[in-house]
């Protein structure tokens, strides 16, 4: 069973919503080792997507909202999440491309061409305490969950699980990109907050995908 | 949290909006995007400046736009970079033909987003040029990290830089002279308290009544170490010597000494810290040109202060020199 | 306590060297009995213009000196008015025949030790003239009383004393200006944290997280009144109302808005209080013609800030523009 | 039996002691009300005339000793005690002139011509919350005391038990002058600084006559 807009759309205002709820943590995380703005930003983004869904026009597909995203993140966040986030948005709108509906093989090839598109602009490799630590285990979840022949909800559950743990993972890494990095030694010892926005977003994604709301 | 502001969201733009009445004989702001552009842009063929990035560290950016300075700042959220919309709207605001120059602080997000804007406006035929401000040596610099944080050196840049546009460089030149100046300037800082985003609502760390951040940035993030207080003249130290060995400074240099405050640090201290970084210098054998002391480049109400040198050539004398005419910075004219 | 400090008995020696340094174009500092002087001074001809009062003030006094504002500063210990001997030190090193105005903040201490320097300097032969300041409507004015204190109100009277005195006025003119300055100037004042001075150790009073002091003055001394923390609007007015109501300041009016840091305050707060203080002013029909946005009197680290209106005549504005080039307040050289 | 030189040194010597002793309360009596400064501005005065005391010729009188506290005082202590208790030692000094042992009507005439230095400088009256309110029971009670026959030191016990009680007497007062009237109803309930210094002075007066350093 494929996922459709409807599952996009369900996506974007599930991802308002957690970012909102998780706001002061993300604001706090980012406190500890950044400049205490990460869950502002993110929830400054989300919010100014959420509007915009209702003026899709029919017959928009699951590329369309990626693109809305991209492009309203890149327009509302700043930071450094603004233009990855952005970046990821907009490469996985390109590969999924026109398609109305995504099967477990374009799920992978979105969340893959999502996380090339951060590391392309961020220049982060994994083991940098990034949201990449995030991304990367989920790309790699879902390519294995697709390679044995998941449905497009099973592979974003395989996802969003690895991006949680990955999140969690990079509790005892030192930070050699981001602010984060600036604290050297000293970031070990907490988790960093764009992976925990990042596995905030796969796990909305995945459960988006299971609730039914594709057709 | 203690602040004088009327909503966290507002905050920016309600004082920007202040910004712009008080100083209306210099600046035209622009609410949205949000930008700030000297009265009289563009200035037909002369290099358009921009310079930008979270809001939070007044007078930086908007403070410093004006005749022979920069044309225009794009005051992002507090602490988080502006993104590439007004950016943009800032850099075609101010081209007058002649090509705009981006001088962005090496932070990722400040980086990203000059980056994006710089190409849509490469797209629209504007020629830009970047020079990245990283003149911290409290951050390791490393090929395979974020680098260095572009702190106080970002307000030479940009006043040397500034006079060269405003004298009539072109693009190239502009660049060369701001690259010059990053090159030959580091800085250090440190920090007696911490500083509340007002969204945030709470303090971006914590520090005991008896505890220093030594190597603190101006975003409220923590620095490297964590000290006791100290006397002043050991504090000056403790930020002079990496200071002065990075470059490194020599006997015979002339420098330009520049004391900032973080926000919330009085005068008093601040002069008091100069003294003893003069006393230094001198014992160094490094002639003091050109002296800076004041809250330059903040972080909001913060209490703390950083040290820049600048080693000078005469080029680089002759444009500090020069006049300048904005909110925060003003002489000969 | 934490503070930017060697020793607290050598706070203001210190400070002053160090501002004596990094301003050595503009000023000379004599330290025994220590009081600051315009390079150039004493000039022969113009009226002399001599300030002071406690430390902690700054950039007041000493970063008024220079062309175009004052000759002398007398810089006392930290919020303790100076004693004559350096008052009458300054006096003399400024008088170029033409007399000498003190210009004097209304506190006792301030008051009875100008009082003295000027008998001595009177027995010596210098003619001086005093203008206390006065324009602070949180206290209430009377006979029976101190009166009331002199806060932002004194730094227009340098500005504009300042250039009407390097324009050749008389002694008896200068006085007349000044003393018109501050007839027409109010202002009023609030805090939302104390400040501790060096020796005391301790802050001058403490306030709940949730509390700001209203009316507070620039010596620590706890304010009228107690409130819970507002919007910045909402104090803004409150500083404001009182302010219009005294001179009264109507409809019609021209005058100078300054809104001034009380030390710790970050611009970004300066300015948006200024926005809605100009948002009150156009209400009333009263038109700012002149700004002033910073930290210029100042009261150590406090956060907080005030609000300073000038009823402007054409003579004042001339006055106002006219060049000036201190360290700290610089335009037109 | 009279107050003669070795009094008047020891009364400043004890007198530098007891401010010193006192500082931070004077200071923290002055930070309720004031801005912090009389017990430093005090204690750096007083520290001031300690070692002038070695430099005073032979043949010094009390008024001598008593001119050289006010002169010091004036150049050293700043504010507002700087010139009022200046001015009292110095109209002090002239009350008893060169005399060389000061009987209790000379004391009395010390004491009441310090105190009207202080009102002609500092135009205060009596109850306005200021050191007036320490010196005039003071003076009031040296009078009498002195008008009964008392000696100096008697004199100077009477004086100085007034002045403690004054400076007492200071708390529940509404201050008119001085920094505690900018407090207006705020500031009762508080000691008057500079009437607890006096009290501390004159204390140190009667101590050092008692205390048979006196010829
Ligand atoms: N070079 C990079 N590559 C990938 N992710 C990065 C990079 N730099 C920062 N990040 C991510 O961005 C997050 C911080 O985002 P945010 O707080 O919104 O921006 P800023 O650091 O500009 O305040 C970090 O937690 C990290 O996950
Ligand atoms: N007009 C006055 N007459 C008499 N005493 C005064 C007057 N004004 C102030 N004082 C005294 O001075 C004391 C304060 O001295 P101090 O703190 O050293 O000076 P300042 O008020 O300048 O900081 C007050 O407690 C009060 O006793
Ligand atoms: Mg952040
Ligand atoms: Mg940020
Ligand atoms: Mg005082
Ligand atoms: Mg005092």
């Amino acid at each position: 069973m494929g996922l459709d807009i409807n599952w996009a759309v369900d996506w974007v205002r599930r991802s308002a919503d957690v970012v909102s709820e998780h706001r002061v943590e993300l604001i706090n995380l980012d406190r500890e080792i950044g400049d205490g703005d990460h869950g502002e930003n993110m929830d400054r983004g989300f919010q100014a997507v959420l509007p915009k869904l209702d003026d899709l026009p029919a017959g928009s597909t699951p590329g369309d909202v990626l693109k809305l995203v991209a492009t309203t993140l890149i327009s509302t966040v700043g930071g450094a999440a603004g233009p990855l986030y952005g970046t990821a948005y907009l490469r996985a709108s390109s590969a999924v491309g026109g398609e109305v509906s995504l099967d477990g093989n374009a799920v992978a090839a979105l969340l893959q061409a999502g996380r090339d598109g951060i590391v392309a602009r961020g220049k982060a490799e994994s083991g940098d305490k990034t949201m990449v630590d995030a991304w990367t285990p989920a790309v790699d979840a879902a390519a294995s969950a697709a390679a044995g022949g998941a449905d497009a909800a099973a592979v974003l559950r395989a996802a969003a699980d690895a991006a949680a743990a990955g999140a969690v993972a990079t509790e005892p890494l030192v930070a050699r990109k981001g602010r984060a990095s600036y604290l050297g030694e000293r970031s070990a010892g907490h988790r960093d907050p764009g992976a925990q926005s990042s596995a905030l977003l796969l796990e909305a994604a995945a459960e988006a995908a299971s609730n039914g709301t594709s057709a | 949290m203690k602040k004088i502001i009327n909503d966290p969201k507002r905050v920016v733009d309600e004082s920007v909006a202040g910004f712009a009445i008080a100083h209306a004989d210099i600046v035209r702001v622009v609410t949205d995007p949000i930008h700030v552009v000297r009265a009289d842009a563009p200035i037909a063929g002369k290099v358009g400046i921009v310079s930008g990035g979270g809001s939070g560290h007044e007078p930086l950016h908007a403070g410093y736009v004006g005749f022979g300075m920069l044309d225009a700042a794009v005051p992002g959220a507090v602490f988080t970079s502006p993104t590439p919309d007004p950016i943009l709207a800032a850099t075609k605001a101010v081209d007058g033909g002649a090509g705009v120059l981006h001088i962005v602080k090496n932070y990722t997000g400040d980086v990203l987003n000059f980056e994006t804007a710089a190409e849509l406006a490469g797209a629209d035929g504007i020629e830009v040029r970047a020079v990245v401000t990283n003149d911290d040596v409290a951050v390791k610099d490393s090929l395979y990290t974020a680098g260095r944080r572009g702190v106080g050196g970002t307000v030479l840049v940009e006043k040397i830089a500034g006079a060269a546009a405003e004298q009539g460089l072109s693009l190239d030149e502009v660049a060369a002279v701001a690259e010059r100046v990053n090159a030959n300037a580091r800085s250090m800082g440190m920090a007696l308290t911490p500083c509340t985003v007002p969204h945030a609502g709470e303090p971006s760390f914590t520090l005991a009544e008896d505890e220093v951040e030594i190597g603190i940035g101006i975003h409220g993030e923590p620095g490297r170490e964590r000290i006791k207080l100290e006397p002043a003249d050991k504090i000056v130290d403790r930020l002079l010597h990496p200071i002065l060995e990075d470059l490194p400074y020599a006997s015979g240099d002339r420098v330009l000494l520049f004391v900032n405050g973080m926000g919330g640090t009085p005068q008093i201290e601040l002069y008091l810290a100069y003294r003893r970084a003069a006393e230094v210098l001198a014992e160094q054998g490094i002639t003091i040109e050109r002296s800076l002391v004041g809250n330059y480049i903040t972080s909001l109400e913060m209490q703390g202060f950083s040290i820049t040198l600048l080693k000078l050539d005469d080029e680089m004398i002759r444009y500090w020199d020069a006049p300048v005419q904005t909110a925060a910075l003003r002489w000969g004219r």
